[in-house]
C-alpha cells in the first residue's frame, strides 16, 4: 500500500509504543453549548484507540479539533511530545494526521480520482497536476482497499453512500498518515464491507500507524481496539484497556448506568395484511418485488448494500413511482405517485439519510414534527400554533427526545435525537405502515435500544413495520419475518425461526443468474 | 421594407431649396396655475439620461444661461439610463422639493406628461427641449430643428456624397426612441419623393452604446461590401462609431459616413478625410435657449400667442406650431468649420 | 423574538435613522402629500417584491419579472387597441398571460430541473424579446379616464394603487407568516429534499410561487400603464434588480429558508425614503444610487455581524 | 466490495467518453458555432468572409476575457453582478490616465490593478463578512455606477493618444483582441486544469467545508479569486475601451448579464464546482456570431432578444438532459 510508515515504529515493535498524538485538557464550547470539557487521551504508534460515547457526547467535536477544523477553547495537542496548535486542517495534515469525517466531505461534481487526491495532487516534472498519474494511483489505492468496482473517472455524486465512504477512506490513506482518525467509518456499511475495512485498519496498525476509531458498534470495538476512551456529555469519563473491560462496563461508562443493550422483542398479535405488493418494478433496482406486511408484524428487509432495499422503499413512498406492479393497502389498491399520496394511503417512511431527507435541519423540533401533518394543524390554511405545539410536545414526550425543548433547532441535536424527531413526525400521521430505513445507523447503544423498544410498542398497537437494516443482528433480533433482497428481487423469505445468520447471509449473496452479475456490480458502483 | 420610422404622418419638404415659412399657429401649450414669484428661480434640468456627450452639452448651455441671467439657479440631474420611470420619479421629487422651473428632454412624450401636468398645477414652469412631451403638459418646447428639416438636410447631404442612385444603411439607437423614429420616417418619405433611385438597405439598432454601434456598423460593412455606398448614424453615438468602422475596414472614400454627430466626436474622422460632414444643431445653444425661454415665461415676457422670443446671445427665436421655439436650421460641420465648435 | 428577527430590528433602526436625518434636510419630506405620493411611486416595485420574497425564501429567484411587466404592458395595448377587446377583458387577459409566463418559468424550473437563476435569465431575454417583437416599437395611448385613475387617481384620500398595495401587503404577510403555504415555502427553501420526503407539495408550491410572481408583474404592468398612460416594450427594464435589492435588504436569505414580509416592507420603505429624501435634500440621482448601494451592504454587514456575535 | 465483484476488473471510462464528459458542453457550443457558420454562410457567403470572421471573433473579445474571470467566480459558487459597472469605471480610469500624459503602460496597467483592488473589497465582504456575493455585488454595482457618473459628470474622454489604442493593434497580422482572448483563455484554462491552485477553485465551489478540510484556505482564496476576476475585468477593459477614439463614461446596459450569460452558456454550473473558461469564451464568440448572423439573414432586430432567450433555454436544457442521461446510464 502507498502508505509511508515511520521508521521507528518498525524498529521497536515490542517496546512501549511512542505517543504520536496527545490530547491534554481539551475543552470546546459553541456559544452556550459546552461540547467538550477537559478531555485527554493518547494515540500511540501501532495501536488502536477507540473513542466511545452516546450521540452528542462530543466525539466528532474532538475529531474535528484533531483535524484542525475547530480551534479548542482550552487545552493542548502534543505532536510527538511537543505542544502544537492546529490553526487549520493544513497544520493537522502537516503533522501527519489524516481524518475520515463522520459527515463525508467529498466533492460530488468531481471524479473519484480527484477526490482522493484533492488538496495534495501528484505533480508532474513541471509542477502541474499529474492527471494520468493521479488516476493510476487512485486505481491502485482502491485496489488495496479491495475495492475493484469503482471507476476512478466517475463523479462521486453518482456513487452510493457506501462507495463514497470508501473514497473518503482512500483519501485518508493516501496522505502518508502517522495518525489516522476514523469517525464512524462503518456506519453506512454492511457487515461484510465493514469487516473488510476493519482488516485494513488492522493492517495499518501493524505498520505502526496510530489510530483513533469512533464507532457505536460494540463488536467492532472489541475486535480491534487496544484501549478505549469514553466521553459523556463532553466530559472525559476514563480510558480503559480493552483486555480489562467488557461491553457492559463500557456501556455503563457511556450512559452512566447499566442498560439492557438489546431490547427483547415483544410479541405482538399479527393481524390482517396491511401492505401487499405485487410484482413492483421501478428504476433499475426494483425488479418485480412482491411482499406482504401484516398488522403488528415487523418485517426485516436484509440485503447487501445496493441490493435495492432503499429503492423499494422509495418506490412504496412515491419518490420514484412504480413503472408497473400493484400496491394494496388494507386490501384496496392504491396508486402512489408522490410522498403525499403515500402519506394519504397510510404509509410513513423514515429515510436512511436523516440529515437531508428526514429533517429540515434549520427548522426547530416543532416545525419538523408537524411537517407531515401540516394540513391537519391548519384547517382552512391558517396554522394553529397552539395545536401544532401540542402535537409536537406529544411526539417529543412520547419518544423521549432529549433537547432543550420543542423550539430547539434540529440541526443542533445529536443523531439519535434527530432520528427520534423523524419518527415522531411520521407517527403523527397515524400511519398503517411504517417503513424504517436503517433506523439505528450511527445511533448510540442507549438510543438504539430505545428505538427498538418503540418499534415493539408500535407493533403491539397494530402498526405494520417494514425495517431495512444492514446490521444483521438487528434484523434477526427485531423481525418476525426476514425478506432478503438481491438485485432488486426478493430472493428469500425466512420466518423468525429459520432466520439464522447463515441462512440470511446465504440468501443475500445468492446469484439470481450469471448474466446480471457485472450489471449488478456496476449499478452499485455508480448511481445518482 | 421596414425602416425603423414611426407610423405617424410625414410631411416631406420640397426637393429644391424653396422653404415654406412655418406656421406660427395658436398657442397649444399648457398653463401654470398658482406660480409663486420668488427672488431666485430654482430650475432643474432633466435630460433623458446623463453620461453622454450630447446631454453634457445641453447641460453646459443651461449652466451658461443661468450664469448670465439674474436670480436663476440651475442644476442638471437625470437618470443614469434612458429609463422612463426613473425620469418620472426624479421629476416628481423635484416637484415636491419646490423648484420654480423644470427643463426636460422626454424619454417618452406620453409617459412623462402626467408628472409634467402635475408640475404645472403646482405652479412650476415647464419647458421642454430636444424631445417633446404632449403639448398641454408643458408651456414651451425648444425645437432644435423640425423633423422634416433634419431629414431633408441629411438626405441632401447624403445624396451629394453617394449620388442620387446610391445605397445606404442606417444605425439608430432603438426603434422606440421617438426623435430617431420620427427622423427616419421623414427621411423615408423625403427619399421616396426626391431620390426615388436611392436604395435604403436596412436600419439596425445599437442603443446609445458606442461599442455596439461600432459592431453593428462593421457587420453592415461586411454584409454589403461594395454594394453599400453610405452609412448614416442617427445618434451622436452611432455616427462616430460608424466612421471608426469604415476607417478600420479601410474603406474611407468608398463608404461615405453621414449623420447626426457632435463636432468633437467626429473631428478626428473629418481631419483624416474619412468623413466629409455631419449634421447637428448646437446642443449648447439648445440648453441655453431653453433656460432663456423658461425665464421669459416666468417673467411674463413670453405670453401665449407670442410669435417670437428673445434668447440672449442667440437673438430672437421664432415660434412655430403654437408653442414651439425654433432653434434654427441645423448646422453642417465640415473640415472648414469643425474647429470652431467645442462640444 | 428579537434573536430571530435581528435583521428586521437592525433594518428598522436604519430606516428610522434615515427618516430622522432626511426630515431635518427638507421640510417637504414628512408632508402627507409627499408620503402618499411615494406610496404611489413604489407600488409596482413593491407588488413584485412581495411575491419575490416568497420566490427567494423558497430558494429560487425570478429575474424575468421586469420582462413580464414589459410584455404585459405591450399585450394590454395589443388586446385593447389591436384586437378591440373591452378594456376590462383585456386587463383580465393580461393578468392571465402574466400568470402563464410565470408558470412557464415554474415548469422549466420544476419539471426540467433548470436552476432558477439561469431559467429566468433565459426568459428575461425571451419575454422582453416578445414584447419588442409584438410591439414593433409602437405605443398604445389614449386610455379611458377610469383606467387612468387606477394609476393616477385617489380613493378615500389615498392613491388608488396604494389600496391595492396595502391589500397585497396584508395578504402576503398573512400567507407567509401564518399559513401552511408559508411554512411550506420556508421548508422548501431550507431543504427541498426534506420537504419532499415530508409529503409537502413541493412541485405544486413552486409552480404556484412562480405563477403568482408572473401575476404580480402583470398587475404591476397594469398599474404602471395607468400611471404613465402609454405602453412601451422597455417598461420594467431593470425592475428585477430594484426588487431583489429591496428583498435582500429586507433580510430574506438568498439561499432560501429565511425572510419575512415585514423585512421586505422595511426594505422597500428604506429604499424609497432614501431615493426621495436624498433627492429633496438636493443630492443628485447618481449620488443616491451610490448611497443605496452603501446602505445595502452596510445593513447586511451589521446584521450579519450582530447575529454572529449573538451566536458566539 | 461484494463477492459479486471481487474478481471483476474495475470498470473504466474510455478516453473518448471522458473527453465527452469533461468537455461535452464546450463541444456543444463549438457545434453550434459551426452550424451557424455553415447555415448562414450558405445563405450569404459574405458572412464567412475573412473580414466578417475577424469581426465576429474579435468584436466580442472583451466579453470573452471578462467571462473568464466570471467563470472562476461562478466555479467557486459566487456571482458578480457589478462587473459591467466595474468595466465602466476602469475604462474611465485608464482613459483619464492616457489623456493626462501619463506613460501609456501606466494607463494599461492601472485598470488591471484597480480592478483587482476594487474587487478585493467585494471579496473581503463575501469571504470574511459572510454576505452572499449576489448581495454584495448588487450593492457594488450601484456604488460603481452612481459613483462613475458623480465623478465624471458624464463627460466623455476623447483625443485618446493613438498608441494607447491597444485593440486596434495587430500581432502578426491578427487583431490584438483576438490574440488576447485566445491567449488568456488558453492560459486560464491550463491554469484551472493543471495547477493545484486552479483546482482549488473547483474544490471550493464543489464543497467549501470539504475544501477547508483538505487544507485549502477557503476565505483567503475567495478574496484572491475576486481579485483575479477584477484583473480580468481590467484586461477586458483594455480591449473594450480602446476600440474607438472615445471612452463613454457609462457602461453598456446589461453588460454584466451578457458576461454571466456567456459563462453560463459556456457550461459553468451556477451551482458551482464545474465548468471551464474555454466554454465561456466560445459562448462569447457564439453571441457575436448570432448578432452578426441576424443582420446577415435579415431577421428583424425586434426578435433578437427573444432569439437569445430561446438559445439560453435550449442550451441549458440540452445540458440538463445530458447530465441526467449521464447519471441514469450509470444505473439510475
Ligand atoms: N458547530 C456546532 N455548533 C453548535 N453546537 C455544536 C456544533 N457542533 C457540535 N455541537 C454540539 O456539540 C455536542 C457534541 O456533538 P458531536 O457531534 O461531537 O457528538 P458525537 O459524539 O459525535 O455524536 P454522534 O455519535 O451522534 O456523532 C452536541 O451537543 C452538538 O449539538
Ligand atoms: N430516487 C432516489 N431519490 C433520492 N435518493 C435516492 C434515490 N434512489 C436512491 N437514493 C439514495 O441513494 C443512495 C443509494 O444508496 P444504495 O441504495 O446503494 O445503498 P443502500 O441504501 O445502503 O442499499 P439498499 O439499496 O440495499 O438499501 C441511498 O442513500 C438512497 O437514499
Ligand atoms: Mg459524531
Ligand atoms: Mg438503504
Amino acid at each position: 500500500m502507498d502508505i509511508h510508515i515511520p521508521e521507528e515504529a518498525r524498529q521497536q515493535p515490542d517496546a512501549a509504543p511512542p505517543v504520536r498524538l496527545g490530547v491534554r485538557g481539551i475543552s470546546k464550547s459553541f456559544g452556550p453549548v459546552q461540547a467538550l470539557r477537559q478531555v485527554q487521551l493518547d494515540l500511540r504508534a501501532g495501536s488502536i484507540h477507540a473513542l466511545m460515547g452516546e450521540n452528542g457526547a462530543g466525539k466528532s467535536t474532538l475529531v474535528k479539533i484533531l483535524a484542525g477544523m475547530h480551534a479548542p477553547t482550552a487545552g493542548d495537542l502534543l505532536v510527538n511530545g511537543q505542544a502544537r496548535r492546529f490553526a487549520s486542517p493544513r497544520d493537522a495534515t502537516a503533522a501527519g494526521v489524516a481524518v475520515v469525517h463522520q459527515e463525508l466531505l467529498l466533492f460530488g461534481e468531481l471524479t473519484v480520482a480527484e477526490n482522493i487526491f484533492s488538496g495534495h495532487y501528484p505533480r508532474t516534472r513541471f509542477g502541474t497536476v499529474d492527471w494520468s498519474g493521479m488516476r493510476r494511483r487512485a486505481r491502485a489505492l482502491l485496489a488495496e482497499l479491495d475495492c475493484h468496482d469503482i471507476d476512478v473517472d466517475t463523479k462521486v455524486a453518482a456513487l452510493s453512500v457506501a462507495l463514497r465512504q470508501r473514497v473518503e477512506i482512500a483519501r485518508a490513506l493516501n496522505q502518508e498518515a502517522r495518525v489516522l482518525i476514523l469517525d464512524e467509518p462503518t456506519a453506512a456499511l454492511a457487515e461484510r464491507d465493514a469487516d473488510r475495512l476493519l482488516d485494513v485498519v488492522l493492517q495499518l496498525r501493524d505498520r505502526g500507524v496510530a489510530i483513533l476509531y469512533v464507532s457505536h458498534r460494540m463488536n467492532e470495538i472489541f475486535r480491534i481496539a487496544d484501549e478505549m476512551t469514553v466521553l459523556r456529555d463532553g466530559q472525559y469519563v476514563g480510558t480503559v484497556e480493552a483486555r480489562d473491560t467488557d461491553e457492559a462496563r463500557l456501556v455503563s461508562m457511556m450512559v452512566g448506568r447499566s442498560i439492557d443493550q438489546v431490547f427483547p422483542k415483544v410479541e405482538a398479535k399479527i393481524g390482517r395484511p396491511v401492505l401487499e405488493v405485487d410484482h413492483l418494478c421501478a428504476g433499475p433496482l426494483v425488479q418485480g418485488a412482491s411482499l406482504t406486511v401484516r398488522a403488528g408484524e415487523i418485517v426485516g428487509l436484509a440485503g447487501l448494500v445496493g441490493s435495492g432495499r432503499t429503492e423499494l422503499a422509495l418506490t412504496l413512498f412515491g419518490i420514484t413511482p412504480a413503472r408497473s406492479g400493484r400496491i394494496r393497502i388494507d386490501g384496496a389498491e392504491v396508486r402512489i405517485t408522490s410522498p403525499r399520496a403515500a402519506r394519504d394511503a397510510g404509509i410513513a417512511y423514515v429515510p436512511e439519510d436523516r440529515g437531508h431527507q428526514g429533517l429540515v435541519k434549520s427548522m426547530n423540533i416543532r416545525e419538523n414534527i408537524s411537517m407531515a401533518v401540516l394540513d391537519r394543524v391548519s384547517p382552512g390554511g391558517m396554522l394553529r400554533r397552539a395545536e401544532e405545539a401540542r402535537i409536537a410536545r406529544d411526539g417529543f414526550d412520547r419518544l423521549g427526545v432529549r433537547a432543550a425543548g420543542i423550539e430547539q433547532v434540529t440541526g443542533e441535536l445529536s443523531g439519535g435525537n434527530q432520528q427520534k424527531v423523524v419518527i415522531a413526525k411520521w407517527l403523527e400521521t397515524k400511519p398503517k405502515l411504517l417503513i424504517l430505513d436503517e433506523p439505528t445507523r450511527g445511533i448510540d447503544v442507549g438510543a438504539k435500544s430505545e428505538i427498538h423498544r418503540l418499534m415493539g410498542e408500535m407493533a403491539q398497537q397494530g402498526l405494520a413495520i417494514l425495517m431495512i437494516s444492514s446490521e444483521l443482528p438487528e434484523v434477526l433480533a427485531m423481525s418476525d419475518r426476514v425478506l432478503v433482497v438481491a438485485e432488486g428481487r426478493i430472493t428469500a423469505e425466512l420466518p423468525r425461526a429459520q432466520a439464522t445468520p447463515e441462512a440470511v447471509g446465504h440468501a443475500m449473496t445468492r446469484r439470481s443468474d450469471p448474466g446480471t452479475r457485472t450489471g449488478g456490480s456496476q449499478q452499485t458502483g455508480a448511481r445518482a | 421594407a421596414w425602416t425603423g420610422g414611426d407610423d405617424q404622418p410625414t410631411s416631406p419638404l420640397a426637393c429644391d431649396a424653396s422653404t415654406v415659412a412655418p406656421d406660427a399657429g395658436s398657442y397649444n401649450g399648457g398653463t401654470v396655475t398658482g406660480a409663486q414669484p420668488s427672488d431666485t428661480l430654482r430650475v432643474v434640468d432633466v435630460p433623458k439620461l446623463v453620461g453622454i456627450g450630447y446631454f453634457n452639452a445641453t447641460s453646459a448651455g443651461v449652466a451658461e444661461a443661468a450664469a448670465e441671467l439674474d436670480g436663476v439657479e440651475a442644476t442638471t440631474d437625470g437618470p443614469a439610463q434612458a429609463n422612463i420611470d426613473d425620469q418620472i420619479t426624479l421629476i416628481d421629487n423635484y416637484i415636491t422639493s419646490g423648484v420654480g422651473g423644470i427643463l426636460y428632454a422626454a424619454n417618452d412624450p406620453v409617459a412623462i406628461a402626467p408628472v409634467l401636468r402635475k408640475a404645472l398645477e403646482a405652479g412650476i414652469h415647464v419647458v421642454g427641449y430636444d424631445s417633446d412631451a404632449e403639448p398641454d403638459a408643458r408651456q414651451w418646447f425648444v425645437n432644435p430643428a423640425q423633423f422634416n428639416g433634419v431629414a431633408k438636410t441629411l438626405m441632401d447631404e447624403l445624396a451629394q456624397q453617394i449620388g442620387a442612385d446610391g445605397s445606404f444603411a442606417i444605425v439608430t439607437s432603438t426603434f422606440t426612441t421617438p426623435n430617431q423614429a420620427r427622423w427616419i420616417a421623414e427621411m423615408d418619405a423625403y427619399q421616396a419623393k426626391c431620390y426615388p433611385e436611392m436604395e435604403w438597405l436596412e436600419t439596425v439598432e445599437a442603443q446609445e452604446d458606442n461599442i455596439l454601434s461600432f459592431n453593428q456598423a462593421m457587420t453592415l460593412i461586411n454584409k454589403y461590401g461594395e454594394d453599400m455606398d453610405g452609412l448614416v448614424g442617427m445618434t451622436s453615438v452611432a455616427t462616430p462609431a460608424a466612421a471608426e468602422a469604415v476607417t478600420q475596414a479601410d474603406l474611407c472614400g468608398e463608404v461615405s459616413v453621414m449623420g447626426l454627430a457632435t463636432p468633437n466626436a467626429i473631428r478626428p474622422y473629418i481631419k483624416s478625410g474619412c468623413m466629409e460632414d455631419a449634421v447637428l444643431w448646437n446642443p449648447v445653444d439648445m440648453g441655453y435657449a431653453a433656460l432663456h425661454v423658461l425665464k421669459a415665461a416666468v417673467d411674463g415676457t413670453l405670453e401665449p400667442g407670442a410669435a417670437e422670443v428673445e434668447a440672449g446671445r442667440l437673438g430672437t427665436l421664432q415660434i412655430i406650431n403654437g408653442s414651439e421655439v425654433l432653434l434654427g436650421a441645423p448646422t453642417v460641420f465640415n473640415a472648414e468649420n469643425v474647429d470652431d465648435f467645442d462640444f | 423574538m428579537l434573536r430571530r428577527h435581528t435583521h428586521e430590528a437592525v433594518l428598522a433602526l436604519v430606516t428610522l435613522l434615515a427618516i430622522l436625518v432626511l426630515s431635518l434636510q427638507s421640510d417637504q419630506f414628512l408632508s402627507v402629500a409627499n408620503l402618499l405620493n411615494q406610496g404611489r411611486l413604489m407600488t409596482e416595485v413593491a407588488l413584485v417584491a412581495l411575491v419575490m420574497t416568497f420566490v427567494i425564501a423558497s430558494g429560487g429567484i425570478d429575474l424575468s419579472v421586469g420582462s413580464i411587466m414589459g410584455l404585459s404592458a405591450i399585450l394590454l395595448g395589443t388586446f385593447w387597441d389591436g384586437f378591440g377587446l373591452p378594456l376590462p377583458l383585456a386587463m383580465l387577459a393580461v393578468l392571465v398571460v402574466g400568470t402563464v409566463c410565470g408558470l412557464f418559468n415554474g415548469i422549466i424550473i420544476v419539471h426540467f430541473g433548470m436552476p432558477p437563476l439561469i431559467a429566468t435569465l433565459g426568459t428575461l431575454a425571451l419575454y422582453r424579446g416578445l414584447a419588442e417583437g409584438i410591439s414593433q416599437a409602437r405605443s398604445v395611448r389614449g386610455w379611458p379616464e377610469w383606467f387612468a385613475r387606477l394609476g393616477q387617481g385617489d380613493w378615500l384620500g389615498l392613491p388608488v394603487q396604494v389600496w391595492i398595495l396595502l391589500a397585497a401587503l396584508a395578504l402576503a404577510g398573512a400567507i407567509l407568516g401564518f399559513t401552511r403555504w408559508g411554512r411550506t415555502v420556508y421548508a422548501i427553501g431550507a431543504s427541498e429534499t426534506a420537504a419532499r420526503f415530508s409529503g409537502l407539495p413541493v412541485d405544486a408550491t413552486k409552480l404556484a410561487i412562480y405563477a403568482v410572481s408572473g401575476f404580480a408583474s402583470a398587475l404591476a404592468a397594469l398599474i404602471f400603464v395607468a400611471r404613465v398612460s402609454t405602453t412601451r416594450s422597455d417598461m420594467g427594464t431593470g425592475l428585477e434588480l430594484d426588487v431583489i435589492t429591496a428583498v435582500v435588504l429586507g433580510g430574506t436569505s438568498i439561499f432560501g429558508g429565511r425572510g419575512t414580509i415585514l423585512g421586505t416592507a422595511l426594505g422597500l420603505i428604506l429604499v424609497q425614503v432614501l431615493e426621495n429624501g436624498l433627492s429633496l435634500a438636493g443630492v443628485k440621482g447618481d449620488g443616491t444610487i451610490v448611497l443605496i448601494g452603501v446602505v445595502l451592504i452596510a445593513t447586511l454587514l451589521v446584521s450579519t455581524l450582530t447575529e454572529r456575535r449573538a451566536r458566539a | 466490495m461484494t463477492d459479486l465483484s471481487q474478481d471483476a476488473a474495475a470498470p473504466r471510462t474510455g478516453p473518448i467518453r471522458r473527453i465527452l464528459r469533461d468537455y461535452g458542453h464546450e463541444l456543444l457550443v463549438v457545434a453550434a458555432i459551426i452550424a451557424l457558420l455553415v447555415v448562414v454562410g450558405a445563405i450569404n457567403p459574405r458572412f464567412v468572409s475573412a473580414r466578417n470572421m475577424t469581426s465576429v471573433f474579435s468584436g466580442n473579445a472583451y466579453i470573452a476575457v471578462a467571462a473568464i474571470g466570471m467563470t472562476m467566480i461562478i466555479v467557486t459558487r459566487n456571482i458578480d453582478l457589478s462587473v459591467g459597472a466595474l468595466i465602466g469605471v476602469l475604462a474611465t480610469v485608464s482613459g483619464t490616465l492616457a489623456v493626462s500624459g501619463a506613460p501609456i503602460w501606466v494607463a494599461w496597467v492601472a485598470p488591471i490593478l484597480c480592478g483587482a483592488l476594487i474587487n478585493a473589497v467585494t471579496g473581503l465582504l463575501v469571504a470574511y463578512a459572510g454576505i452572499p456575493s449576489i448581495v454584495v455585488t448588487l450593492g457594488m454595482m450601484a456604488i460603481l455606477q452612481g459613483g462613475l457618473i458623480s465623478v465624471t459628470g458624464g463627460a466623455w474622454i476623447s483625443d485618446l493618444p493613438p498608441e494607447f489604442l491597444l485593440a486596434k493593434m495587430k500581432v502578426m497580422g491578427l487583431p490584438m483582441p483576438l490574440v488576447w482572448a485566445v491567449a488568456l483563455t488558453v492560459l486560464a484554462a491550463a491554469w484551472m486544469r493543471l495547477t493545484p491552485y486552479g483546482r482549488s477553485l473547483y474544490l471550493i465551489g464543489g464543497n467549501a467545508e470539504a475544501a477547508r478540510a483538505v487544507g485549502i484556505p477557503v476565505r483567503r482564496r475567495i478574496v484572491e479569486v475576486f481579485m483575479i476576476h477584477g484583473a480580468f475585468a481590467g484586461l477586458a477593459t483594455l480591449l473594450f475601451a480602446t476600440q474607438l477614439q472615445v471612452i463613454q463614461s457609462t457602461t453598456p446596459p446589461n453588460l454584466e448579464l451578457l458576461i454571466i450569460t456567456a459563462a453560463v452558456i459556456g457550461g459553468v454550473s451556477i451551482l458551482g464546482g464545474t465548468g471551464t473558461v474555454i466554454g465561456a469564451s466560445l459562448a462569447a464568440v457564439l453571441f457575436a456570431a448570432i448578432g452578426s448572423a441576424l443582420i446577415f439573414v435579415n431577421v428583424s432586430a425586434y426578435w433578437l432578444r427573444a432569439f437569445i432567450g430561446v438559445l439560453i433555454l435550449v442550451t441549458v436544457l440540452f445540458d440538463v438532459m445530458r447530465r441526467r442521461r449521464e447519471t441514469r446510464q450509470k444505473g439510475h
